[in-house]
């Protein structure tokens, strides 16, 4: 099931226009990256992919079964436990009562929160509810996976961690996941292949393809890593111009 | 205000202005015609005194109304008045009047021949120890039958819907309740409460002032008696015109009252009349003793209540002493 | 494959099961715009209105009871016409109108600090908050005798029973809301250096102001209705007639056509109110900080 | 420079203008410490008791009124024993709890589903809505007539009125409660792939929680209000004595010790209702999200 | 005025200890990193740094006029414009009517959001809210500002750019800045000095005092960034042995 996008254009009531005829393919099984200045209309694009939002213009195309999605902010249920907000989840796509609660767990251990199984949301930290969202969105086992800056507020070791983890989910399943983050390194280190955002209207300005070769040279990682943070510094500076 | 006893009070001449509270109904015709024809008016006018109304729609809030001193004197049902000077030990009211007599009936559904047929139903009076209330349990009680009859309590257009709808056998109601039901829904007259009485009166309303006014102003309230007597006599005197007297002064203080004919039978069935009637409280203590509603009751603390030596120049007030 | 093209208009297409944020509205608001959506605004209540006397008037044809007991909608109009012509009734409503509102607003600027005092000094919750749960139990004829013998028959009377009535259920509609404020504010004013009034007016009021309308709005209801308690005391003399003892009058008449007639204005009173006053006031609040009250996005 | 040293015990210290969420517990709850906390909780509520009767007593000293129209403590205590000894208390009392709280149980299970009706049928709220509200406007007292027209001198009759009352506040209660939950839950509910019953029941629901007692708590003093009114209507046959009905008898024979003594009644039924009920029920919810009602941190 | 820990124990409820013994002195003017696993209690001891939460034991010593605070979630009042919240903050630091409508244009300017002046948080994408978090918590103009992770979620470029404005007032103002952040390169760029935290429970496990010198030459930079990450994964490493 591939993801379409044909001249797709989004804005806000009638603010300016947020993202401008996207026209891109995401093949069943591709992992892509999206990079774009903060502001640019990333979450919004994913919106778009969930159902969540309509575009203003043009058409998106998705499985009809929807998406996993893992949204920017946690949006835990503040009434329920990290297990519990894991089992909703588990619940909500069919998974059979007494397979729940060890499903949760395995989830939970996955993302390394093993002794905070029974915590509510405000008994725990910033980066504890990040990864109980991230166990919530794997629960969910659709074919396509959106994630909205999934490892913003984890640290390094932590994050290193569950990139593992998230690959070695992504290559047995073959899910299509589309993910947002400001971190280069780890677009290049996840994704298979990279579209980075202009903003102010939001068009694609940059698509790099990244293949295991490439991935295994540090070197060429690191140079790449430095052309599309150039990339993104040039889109940006023309802006701050206009602006101004 | 704050309501002093009597006792405190000293005599201050004519008052300035009367406060009189009545109900908009046809018991309290009196009432209704000194005002309509300007009788009240005219009469308190002569010492100066301005007449202000208001309209009461029950008579617990008329003797709240009384005893804060936002009225002065009312027309009111006996048993408020009896309930109030024995709760407040003889200091709160004095009878200063009658006002109207009989006027209350025990109707029952269409078909009811005799209190027999009553059993096993429900007879509705309108409040608890109200007179009608302590007149229907005496006469079961004097009938026997005060075992097969429940008596509940519905006022006056609630009564009327419960009649209509089946859901009561009976119900001893006043006027003009009484005549609606007979008119209007085919109700059977099984008593009129006037045969239970000796001479066939009892007081359906009296005009009662406060201890207090009547002790600052016995002028005013000798002035009231007055007028009262002289509408109570207009009344008696002109039945033909009572009807639209009435209609007028019940529209101008609510807006809406009943079909005439309806009135002019409930105003057929009383009798007006400046005496109070004072041998028959008594007995209606006693009756309320008897049936157990005021199981404490003694004809003795009625000493004092009724008073119609007016005028009179006794500050101490009460014509029983 | 589902696709979404952009189609603005296709409301009843949500599929089952499908919980979508409203989408937002891309046109400039015009004239004919702005009257069609008047008309969306108006057409449902009006709709249900007519639905509603509808079914009454094919039960009073259809039922056997007598017309007096059970007046169909003809009958209310004669009746009204009858209070409405002699001018008891829009002066009756005009009287309660301005008592129930005049009072509302007094009950509102003496509960607002109450309830704050209530939220701020814990002691004083504990001691005085199940009291006030309570007063709002309390039936409000049951202060009327109190209210007489303190204030007579004057309009004081009246505004005591109303107030005594609304001032509990604003109170606990405040404190409501103040207690499902986020605790991360409270960090927040702490921090920012807020003292504690400034912390009352700035953060925790406006905060609280969605749950603070709802609590208005059972306030009011609770004010109005005590209005109409109060207003069976006394009829005439110092005290205007109000809607109130018209209802009693036509209850003591036992006279359903005026009663069903007065059900009915009251109900058009709290139902303009409502349109007027706590819907838009409740659609605003909520749409400033992105929420929207769900069946009204239209 | 300000020192925060490890003193978990200096409740009053807190400097002006500090809004310091309530610092945690450490120590685990001995039995010492309960019997200390349960009389803590206590403790507020009865010396406001305490102190509301000594004044009461010192004003019916001091005032220059009549006895019988200014009880004082010791009058309405007479009364008590009298209408206890007699049983018309207790059993008017019972009855009267029993009628309320079963009203109000009935009341909650057919509320609730037509709030989220009209909380998920945009035109079924754009139709009824404001209705609903106007209805929570109407005093009970007008429905007195057509019940009883249907339902005659029944318990019928009362609970129609009770549900009459209860109903549409409870609805909006429920209404407010589900408009304020932020609208992400709505997205993750989507997301998640919730049919709507499923998003009902399992976000929608809890979520609205903490809006939904405060509403039910408004709608249990709808329903005894309602109560109290419905009591006055019509009392004895079929119909057991209800507080109500003491009530009106207390007027009726002016007896206002007896008028007070319900009156504490009445207001005793509520503080119970809510210490036992409401207070903790509340407390509990807000407690898991990590939200305290401010004045309840004890 | 520096801030004092002498002995500071945290535990919340009968939960474990958090933070165990943390004896620690910064002195005025000073620029510290906290680093440490998620979770570890980084955001309880700005907590305790900003007076919103009691030590369970020991002792906390801060400036009388307590901290500007950034928290890790931006928490900006929903009613509020950007603008709005800016200048609420102004306010209540007591700044006169006159001049906070052009302070707090300055500020938003600096965090580049001069475009979404007027945007409700809910209108605002979630790197746009932080921005306007730290322009709030700029505004307070105390002596000591506490940042939790105050740029995980902004875009490679603007967060270059942050830094160097972040940098420019600390200089300028002289004030004490203790911040938190999972990107070790990002700690060795800007602050004076770095505190590691091991967690369960938080200690300070390791400390290194970063000069100018050191900061301007990219290789020694690079070399202490990979020796911080690996000083934080074997504390990880060690923990998640003893935990299962
Ligand atoms: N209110 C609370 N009640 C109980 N435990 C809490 C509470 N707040 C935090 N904790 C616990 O304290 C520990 C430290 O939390 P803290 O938020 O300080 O972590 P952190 O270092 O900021 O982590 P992160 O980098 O993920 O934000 C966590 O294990 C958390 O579960
Ligand atoms: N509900 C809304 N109403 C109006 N404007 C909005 C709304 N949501 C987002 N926007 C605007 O749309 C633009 C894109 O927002 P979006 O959240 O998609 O950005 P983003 O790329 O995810 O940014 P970040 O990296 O900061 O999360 C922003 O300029 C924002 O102000
Ligand atoms: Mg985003
Ligand atoms: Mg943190």
């Amino acid at each position: 099931m591939s993801v379409e996008l044909s001249e797709t254009t989004l804005r806000y009531g009638d603010g300016p226009i947020v993202l401008d005829g996207l026209t891109e393919s995401i093949r069943p099984g591709e992992f892509v990256a999206l990079l774009g200045a903060s502001g640019c209309g990333k979450s919004s694009l994913l919106n778009m992919l969930a159902g969540l939002l309509e575009p203003t213009g043009g058409s998106i195309d998705v499985p009809d079964d929807g998406a996993a999605f893992m949204f920017q902010d946690p949006t835990l249920l503040p009434w329920l436990s990290a297990q519990g907000n894991v089992e909703l989840a588990l619940r909500l796509a069919g998974v059979p009562r007494a397979e729940r609660s060890v499903r949760a767990r395995e989830l939970i251990d996955l993302v390394q929160l093993g002794h905070a199984r029974e915590k509510k949301p405000h008994e725990m930290s910033g980066g504890m509810r990040q990864r109980v969202a991230l166990a919530r969105a794997l629960a969910q086992q659709r074919r396509l996976l959106l994630m909205d800056e999934p490892f913003a507020a984890l640290d390094a070791i932590t994050r290193d961690m569950l990139h593992e983890e998230l690959r070695a989910i992504w290559q047995r399943t073959g899910m299509t996941i589309v993910f947002v983050t400001h971190n280069v390194r780890e677009a290049i280190r996840l994704a298979g292949r990279i579209l980075v955002l202009s903003s102010h209207p939001g068009r694609v300005i940059d698509t790099r393809t990244i293949t295991d070769d490439f991935r295994a040279d540090p070197a060429r990682a690191a140079a790449l890593a430095a052309e599309l943070t150039d990339v993104l510094r040039k889109e940006q500076f023309k802006h701050e111009h206009l602006d101004q | 205000p704050s309501p002093r006893t009597a006792a405190q009070a000293t005599e201050l001449g004519p008052a300035a202005e009367l406060k009189l509270g009545y109900f908009a109904t046809v018991t309290h015709a009196p009432a209704l015609v000194g005002l309509e024809e300007g009788i009240l008016a005219e009469e308190l006018d002569r010492d100066g005194t301005r007449l202000q109304s208001q309209v009461f729609t029950a008579g617990p809030s008329a003797m709240e109304a009384l005893n804060a001193g936002a009225i002065d004197a009312a027309y009111m049902g006996p048993s408020p008045a009896i309930s109030s000077y024995l709760g407040s030990a003889g200091k709160s009211i004095r009878v200063v009047s009658g006002a109207t007599s009989g006027g209350a009936y025990l109707i029952a559904q269409p078909g009811t021949e005799s209190v027999a047929d009553l059993a096993g139903g429900e007879l509705a009076t309108p409040q608890f120890a109200g007179t009608q209330d302590i007149a229907a349990r005496d006469y079961l009680r004097e009938q026997g039958a005060d075992d097969d009859v429940a008596i509940s309590h519905a006022a006056a257009g609630t009564a009327v819907q419960l009649f209509s709808r089946g859901a009561i056998a009976a119900t001893w109601q006043p006027e003009p309740w009484a005549s609606l039901l007979v008119e209007e829904y085919g109700g059977e007259v099984l008593v009129d409460e006037r045969e239970l009485w000796a001479d066939g009166s009892f007081p359906t309303s009296v005009l009662v002032v406060s201890q207090q006014f009547a002790a600052e102003h016995p002028e005013t309230v000798a002035r009231l008696v007055e007028a009262n007597k002289r509408s109570v006599e207009w009344a008696s005197a002109h039945p033909e015109e009572l009807v639209g007297v009435a209609d007028a002064a019940i529209r101008r203080a609510t807006g809406e009252n009943l079909y005439d004919a309806v009135l002019s039978r409930a105003l057929e069935g009383l009798t007006f009349t400046a005496d109070p009637l004072a041998g028959t409280y008594p007995v209606l203590l006693e009756r309320a003793r008897a049936t157990g509603v005021i199981p404490g009751a003694a004809a003795a603390d009625l000493d004092g209540l009724i008073d119609t030596d007016w005028p009179n120049n006794d500050t101490e007030g009460g014509g029983s002493r | 494959m589902s696709t979404l093209i952009n189609e603005r208009s296709h409301a009843g297409q949500e599929p089952d099961g499908v919980i979508v944020p409203p989408a937002r509205d891309a046109a400039q608001p015009t004239r004919g715009r702005r009257l069609r959506r008047a008309w969306a605004k108006a057409a449902p209540p009006l709709a249900a209105v007519v639905v509603l006397v509808s079914l009454w008037q094919i039960a009073s044809w259809a039922s056997p009871m007598r017309d007096d007991l059970f007046p169909g909608p003809g009958d209310v109009l004669a009746t009204a016409g009858r209070v409405v012509g002699d001018g008891s009734l829009p002066s009756a409503a005009a009287t309660s109108l301005w008592r129930g509102l005049s009072g509302f607003v007094i009950a509102l600027v003496i509960a607002t600090p109450l309830a704050l005092a209530l939220a701020h000094v814990s002691w004083l919750r504990r001691a005085v908050g199940p009291l006030v749960s309570a007063l709002q139990v309390l039936p409000s004829v049951a202060w009327v005798p109190a209210a007489i013998i303190v204030f007579g028959l004057t309009d004081a009377t009246i505004y005591a029973v109303i107030l005594l009535g609304a001032i509990p259920s604003i109170i606990n509609g405040l404190l409501a809301g103040i207690d499902m404020i986020p605790s991360q504010y409270r960090a927040l004013s702490h921090v920012l250096g807020a003292r504690r009034i400034q912390h009352i007016m700035l953060v925790e009021l406006p905060a609280a102001l969605p749950g603070y309308v709802s609590g208005l709005r059972q306030g009011w209801a609770f004010s109005w209705r005590s209005l109409m308690a109060a207003e069976l005391i006394a009829v005439g003399g110092s005290l205007g007639l109000g809607v109130g003892s018209l209802l009693q009058r036509g209850r003591d008449l036992a006279d359903l056509g005026l009663v069903a007639l007065i059900i009915l204005v009251i109900l058009a009173i709290g139902i303009v109110v409502e349109l007027l006053v706590f819907a838009p006031w409740e659609r605003r609040l909520l749409a400033g900080r992105g929420l929207s009250p769900m069946g009204a996005n239209a």
